[in-house]
């Protein structure tokens, strides 16, 4: 009975393990990682600080380039993939994904508008 | 009347979700994985009163104030690179390469020793200029998000340390494999939540 | 027959049976007993939020049995087919079909997701509209001219002020009748809620910041007030009592107000904040229009160590 | 001289007769079952066989064991405080405000964390393996730490009793008042240690039966074919996972701003106390379905068993809790209605809770269809079942109400919202836990709770509850506020003292349940259940004999459907006399029992109450040990150990010939 039947357990390499040459083609994953990272964090201080790019786009630009590091950690340093027999794994990311989204987005719209409407008098002038 | 009259060997090509329990090394990497999204979760916590409050600078200093954009470029190759090693370290591990593991575990620790140091260094100083967490509720959730993370990195470290004891005495057992494996997920992880924490914290932070 | 066979109930079980039918009535009993109850108070109720005195709290309480109304259609059957289904199927009655295998149908499926589905649409429109309808922030429409009155909570008595006439008074609130007031609130320490429930529901008060609602009486008398949210050792003594009187005698009142007193400054509002119940409402003479945002900013907080000393 | 921080004579409360009566009690009590057991020479054999147990099924015993005591703890600070509110009209009663503040911060906290959640984590713990056909949890060790750290937490609640004083702020903590400004004693330090020491207790739970459920099945168990009790224990967990770790935060964060001068939600420097309510919530919403749907697994189980048939809509059950699960997270909000955000957000927060009612209801419809057309037996489980139906659906209706925003500015903080919460959480959550205790009982212990008993207690509950909580919705809507110790309204009193009688025949109800707890020991031999079966079950655990071995099945069951049980007896009627064949059983390697959880409690305990009082030498000393303790678990050689195959087969044939009388 091999370990085919069951999902893979996350973290695990994609060339299976018990296979001499794993080593090359790991290392050439990890690289690989490591190049796309580094670029991307890059990206991410010289938009952070650059004049070139429409200032108030900057920051959703950003969060896209968070996002797609996220997505190359986990290809490369995890080792998550779409295939079937990473289904268990997948799910549970996502359901972390979607709780943490929760958690943020509606603590922010929530907070803002109580903000909002809490503002002193004082302040209303400002807003309105 | 017993239900244990049908078992058989189990055929193949069933659907991995009726095969019977998982290996040991399965169920724990997954255990931890489960761990792991716990902490994700922890972490967006934190994040969102940092979101919440990074306004809240009660006359104090403001982000853009304070953080240094060049040691944060170099905290973060330090942990960028730290995972690479950590991830050779693994590859050394899968073939049971003592050196390799031993080099890789090193270099992995002195990087994210390095990452500590100047994130230490920095807090020093953001408290010696009368910047620290009690000045302002922006200031107490800046601390208290990008501690975590630190205390974090510190507990890995010391798990590290561990770990390579375990790997002297008791070699590559399978247990001490499972928990190298999850101490890579863990690292990669650690990785992960910097990711955010610069784009959140000091990137958009800088920003007016 | 092996499945029948199976299903005979297990010996334990079974000296009990003879009993269940009576237990049953008296169940159904109980319950006739307590919707009796329920109606009784419904109706009979004479104080409260089932007796708004005016417009805000006649809204809500209709939203209130309009809701109530809605879900009770659903509801009350539910429990009647319970009590039957249990009744009936019990193992005891042999006329009673038996149908091992009735484990799926879906046409009842359906049935059984549409309901409440149904119910929750109408019952999710109303709370909508309400919501935009009865938001506390909303004017009140009407001919009538709002008067203005600020609310501070503070341990643990309530501090009402009057920016437009220049007065204040603690614990004791003062309404035109038929007019809206419009309250703008805030507290000088820890959460409370103000609540009115003859007038209007709650809503919160937090230092630093301004809530706001609206209410007005329709009625001339004198409404209960008090706080809803835990605010330490005197909370249960934090009440106040709203006067609504007619326009005459408001302004009348004002002018006593004015006359009584002492003056309301930093002084004596600083004596004001120390925690304590205050039995008797009183009066202050005279307060600046803005001293509700002087104690918003910060530099009126109540200082660290007071609440250890009490 | 040891520096021992704020700690001194005076925080011994000597000057409080009911007080120190109580804890005098607590103290007597706790000193006599030690030298009892002590007295009996039972300690090592507790100390082998269960405080380092690490078999789930022992651990679920003890997560009842510690629910049922705290239930007497909550109990009694329920019957204070309807004695207090029945004779407080217009006079100060018997207990002070410091005392009442006290003793509701008490009962909320005790009621939830050190009640309800060790009470569906036990039946967790008993029965979720046995029903997935394994031999234990997927961490077993880990789930032995959970248990001891929850039971830290409730040393810790309870030590507050005696030394020092326990939170006065209610059980959610609001700051500004929680904050060191306005609760400057340890009261609140009590609170929030013991919840973060229990609180990681229950995060690794729900770690470990996450996994456990998506990983470690008998094979052949797909998940349509898992029992439904595991599918709501599964949602539950995920919850916890989901959910825990926020209140982790949040209470850090409280404990930084009283500890370290941070400004969170202090009311200077720019702290925001709304925030606090807000992730409070975040993690308190989704807290009571994690209470309820467990109990809504065992209400399956039991109605689908003693009707005699299949649950009804099986698919449709596992959609609702699913969907329970989801939107447990989307509703928050609907705590604070009145804080002043806008008509929209109030909106939208209020129709999502009310989504909720759609999954509970086709949940109790279902529930119905398995009943009809069944043969249902009335023994206890189905009589608490079917009052929870009836009651629920009341307690659900009064939860929509609260859902309505409108409505809600005019009940919330109202004891009408106290009506409401013991409305749903007692016949959901309580009867929940009573139908599975005296369903699983025989399981455990191999005889059967004594039924006329527990129909007595079951009819005690059900009419107190209605007498304790129905007038409680009647002063609710006169206008009456949560947690007052006194009140001037003297129209309020005849339905407080109504409520009063009620907690007293609740009383009468806890009474039949010790006795039936006491005669059935005494009667065990009669109530015997040797076939494993007592109920004619439906799912694996009925398989097993009654007490399971440790190793709970001789070789993995192999299941292709659900109600593997039911359809194994079945098939066995078609083709009977299948003669057991000698079988050859293999070795079974089973985790050994270990102190880690308990020494590690230990080391919690320590550090805790170090840091409650500002003891740091001790703080630091704990926290080594802690440490200490999981180096030496790391580095231990023997984690298994091997029950030979010769034992497995010598018990099978002694329990073949048993069952066979
Ligand atoms: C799980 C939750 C739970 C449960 C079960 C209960 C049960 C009860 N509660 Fe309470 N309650 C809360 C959760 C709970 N409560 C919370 C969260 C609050 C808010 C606190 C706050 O304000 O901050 C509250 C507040 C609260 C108040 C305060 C109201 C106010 O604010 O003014 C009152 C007043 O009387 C009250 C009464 C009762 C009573 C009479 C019971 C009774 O039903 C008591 C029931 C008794 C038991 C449940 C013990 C039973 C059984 C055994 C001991 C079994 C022994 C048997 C064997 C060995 C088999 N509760
Ligand atoms: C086990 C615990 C439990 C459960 C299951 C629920 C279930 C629900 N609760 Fe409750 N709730 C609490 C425990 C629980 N609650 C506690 C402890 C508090 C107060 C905490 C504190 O402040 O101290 C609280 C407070 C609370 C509030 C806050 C009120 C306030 O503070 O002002 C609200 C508001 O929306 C609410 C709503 C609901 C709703 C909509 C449900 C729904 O899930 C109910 C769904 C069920 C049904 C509706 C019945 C069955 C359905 C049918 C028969 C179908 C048809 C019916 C319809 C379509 C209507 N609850
Ligand atoms: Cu709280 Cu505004
Ligand atoms: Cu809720």
């Amino acid at each position: 009975m091999t370990d085919t039947s069951y999902d893979r357990a996350p973290g695990d390499q994609s060339v299976p393990l018990d296979e001499e040459e794993s080593g090359p083609s790991s290392i050439l994953i990890y690289s690989i990682g490591l190049v796309l990272s580094l670029g991307l964090t890059a990206t991410s201080f010289w938009a952070a600080n650059t004049n070139l790019l429409w200032g108030p786009g900057v920051p959703l630009g950003l969060v896209v380039l968070a996002v797609a590091q996220m997505g190359i950690h986990l290809v490369f340093f995890l080792h998550i993939t779409t295939g079937p027999d990473n289904t268990n794994n997948v799910l549970a990311l996502a359901f972390g994904t979607l709780i943490v989204t929760v958690v943020v987005s509606g603590s922010l719209v929530i907070m803002t508008n109580l903000n909002d409407n809490l503002m002193p008098p004082a302040g209303m002038q400002m807003r309105h | 009347m017993s239900l244990t009259a049908t078992i058989g060997d189990i055929p193949r090509g069933i659907p991995a979700s009726e095969a019977g329990p998982a290996p040991k090394r399965i169920v724990v990497a997954y255990g931890f994985w489960i761990f792991l999204l716990s902490d994700v979760v922890m972490f967006s916590a934190f994040f969102s009163a940092y979101a919440v409050l990074v306004h809240a600078t009660a006359g104090g200093p403001t982000g853009a104030q304070l953080f240094n954009q060049v040691s944060v470029a170099i905290e973060t190759a330090c942990l960028l690179a730290s995972s690479y090693t950590c991830g050779l370290m693994s590859i050394a591990i899968t073939r049971h390469h003592r050196l390799g593991t031993y080099l890789g575990a090193a270099a992995t620790f002195a990087l994210g020793l390095a990452f500590l140091a100047i994130e230490l260094n920095e807090f020093a100083g953001m408290i010696a200029r009368d910047a620290g967490p009690q000045r302002s509720s922006f200031l107490s959730a800046f601390f208290t998000l990008v501690g975590c993370h630190g205390l974090h990195v510190t507990a890995g470290l010391v798990w590290l340390i561990v770990m390579m004891a375990q790997v002297a005495t008791r070699g590559y057992a399978a247990v001490v494999q499972r928990r190298l494996q999850c101490f890579s997920l863990f690292w990669h992880f650690l990785d992960i939540i910097w990711v955010w924490l610069f784009t959140v914290v000091y990137l958009m932070g800088v920003r007016p | 027959m092996a499945i029948r066979h199976s299903a005979s109930p297990p010996a334990a079980a079974s000296d009990a049976e003879p009993r269940s039918d009576s237990r049953y009535r008296i169940l159904v009993g109980l319950l006739i007993a307590a919707a009796t109850l329920t109606i009784a108070i419904l109706s009979g109720c004479s104080e409260g939020v089932l007796a708004p005195k005016g417009p805000i709290a006649g809204a809500e309480r209709e939203i209130l049995f309009n809701s109530l109304g809605i879900m009770l259609a659903i509801v009350i059957p539910t429990m009647l087919a319970t009590l039957g289904v249990a009744f009936w199927f019990r193992s005891s009655n042999r006329r009673a079909r038996y149908l091992p295998d009735f484990a799926y149908s879906g046409r009842l499926e359906l049935l059984v997701w549409s309901i409440p589905v149904m119910t929750v649409l109408l019952l999710g429109g109303v709370a909508w509209v309400g919501a935009y309808d009865l938001a506390p922030t909303k004017p009140i429409p009407s001919e009538v001219k709002p008067v203005r009155i600020q609310v501070v909570s503070l341990d643990w008595k309530w501090l009402f002020l009057y920016p437009d006439h220049g007065v204040a008074s603690v614990n004791r609130l003062t309404i035109p009748v038929g007019t809206p007031i419009n309250l703008e609130l805030t507290s000088a320490g820890v959460m409370n809620t103000f609540w009115v429930p003859e007038l209007s529901g709650q809503i919160y008060t937090m230092a630093g910041m301004t809530t706001r609602l609206y209410l007005q009486a329709d009625h001339v008398g004198t409404f209960r007030g008090l706080s809803g949210n835990f605010s330490g050792d005197g909370f249960s003594d934090m009440h106040f009592a709203v006067d609504a009187v007619s326009a005459e005698n408001f302004a009348a009142w004002i002018e006593a107000a004015r006359q009584a007193g002492p003056a309301l400054d930093d002084r004596s509002y600083a004596d004001l904040v120390k925690p304590g119940v205050v039995a008797t409402p009183f009066g202050y003479r005279s307060v600046t229009p803005d001293f509700f945002s002087h104690i918003l900013s910060a530099s009126l907080q109540p200082a660290p160590a007071q609440r250890a000393e009490k | 001289m040891i520096p021992l921080g704020k700690l001194d004579w005076s925080a011994i409360p000597f000057d409080q007769p009911i007080i120190m009566a109580a804890s005098g009690m607590m103290v007597l009590g706790i000193a006599f079952v030690l030298g009892w057991t002590g007295l009996k020479g039972y300690w090592p054999y507790l100390w082998r066989e269960w405080l380092t147990s690490v078999d789930h099924k022992r651990i679920g015993v003890m997560y009842l064991v510690l629910a049922l005591l705290m239930l007497l703890r909550g109990f009694t600070d329920a019957i204070m405080m309807r004695a207090q509110q029945a004779v407080a009209a217009g006079a100060p009663g018997y207990l002070p405000p410091e005392h009442f503040d006290q003793i509701f911060s008490a009962h909320g906290t005790i009621m939830i964390f050190f009640v309800a959640m060790p009470l569906v984590i036990g039946l967790m713990n008993f029965a979720v393996p046995l029903q997935l056909g394994i031999r234990d949890v997927a961490f077993p060790t880990l789930n032995s730490v959970s248990l001891w750290l929850t039971a830290s937490g409730i040393l810790l609640t309870n030590m507050s009793l005696v030394i020092g004083e326990f939170a006065k702020t209610g059980w959610v903590a609001y700051p500004p008042l929680s904050e060191l400004q306005f609760s400057p004693g340890v009261g609140v330090d009590y609170y929030l240690w013991a919840l973060q020491i229990s609180g990681i207790g229950t995060l690794l739970t729900g770690i470990n039966f996450v996994t456990t459920i998506l990983k470690t099945r008998a094979p052949g168990m797909g998940y349509t074919r898992m029992p439904v009790f595991c599918w709501t224990a599964l949602a539950s967990n995920l919850l916890i996972v989901a959910a825990f770790p926020v209140l982790t935060a949040t209470l850090a964060m409280l404990l930084l701003d009283r500890y370290l001068g941070f400004h969170f939600f202090t009311v200077d420097s720019g702290g925001n106390p709304m925030m606090y309510v807000n992730l409070f919530w975040v993690w308190g919403h989704p807290e009571v379905y994690i209470l309820v749907l467990p109990a809504f697994g065992v209400f399956s189980e039991v109605t689908a068993t003693f009707s005699g048939k299949p649950l009804f809509g099986y698919r449709s059950m596992v959609g609702a809790t699913m969907v329970i699960c989801i939107f447990a997270y989307l509703v928050w909000l609907h705590h604070f209605f009145t804080m002043g955000a806008g008509a929209g957000v109030n909106a939208f927060f209020g129709i999502m809770s009310m989504i909720i009612a759609v999954p509970t209801g086709v949940k109790i419809f279902n529930w119905l269809f398995t009943m009809y057309g069944g043969r249902v037996q009335f023994t206890s489980p189905i009589l608490w079942t079917v009052g929870f139906m009836v009651t629920f659906v009341v307690g659900g209706l009064t939860g929509v109400l609260l859902a309505v925003p409108p409505a809600d500015f005019q009940l919330h903080n109202s004891l009408f919202l106290v009506a409401h919460f013991h409305h749903v959480i007692i016949p959901g959550v309580v009867f929940g836990a009573f139908a599975g205790y005296t369903y699983w009982f025989p399981k455990a212990f191999g005889f059967k709770l004594d039924d006329r008993w527990g129909k007595a207690s079951f009819w005690c509950w059900f009419l107190g509850f209605h007498l304790a909580f129905m007038p409680l919705y009647v002063v609710g809507l006169m206008g009456m506020t949560r947690r007052m110790q006194h009140y001037d309204v003297l129209s309020w009193q005849p339905w407080l003292l109504v409520a009063a009688g009620g907690a007293v025949v609740i009383l009468a109800g806890i009474f039949c349940q010790i006795m039936q707890l006491a005669v059935s020991i005494r009667h065990r031999e009669r109530l015997r259940d040797l076939t494993g079966d007592p109920w004619n079950g439906r799912t694996l655990e009925w398989s097993t004999p009654s007490p399971p071995p440790a190793w709970n099945y001789p070789v993995l069951p192999r299941v292709d459907g659900i109600d593997a049980f039911w359809r194994a007896k079945q098939i066995a009627r078609v083709h009977p006399a299948q003669p057991a064949k000698a079988r050859e059983y293999e070795a079974i390697e089973l985790p050994r029992n270990s102190p880690t959880g308990f020494v590690t409690a230990f080391f919690a305990v320590v550090t805790g109450f170090a840091l409650i009082w500002h003891i740091w030498w001790m703080a630091g000393l704990g926290l080594l040990g802690a440490f200490v303790t999981l180096l030496v678990f790391a580095f231990r050689r023997q984690e298994e150990e091997e029950i030979p195959a010769a034992e497995i087969a010598r018990f099978e044939r002694t329990r073949q010939r048993e069952a066979v009388p």
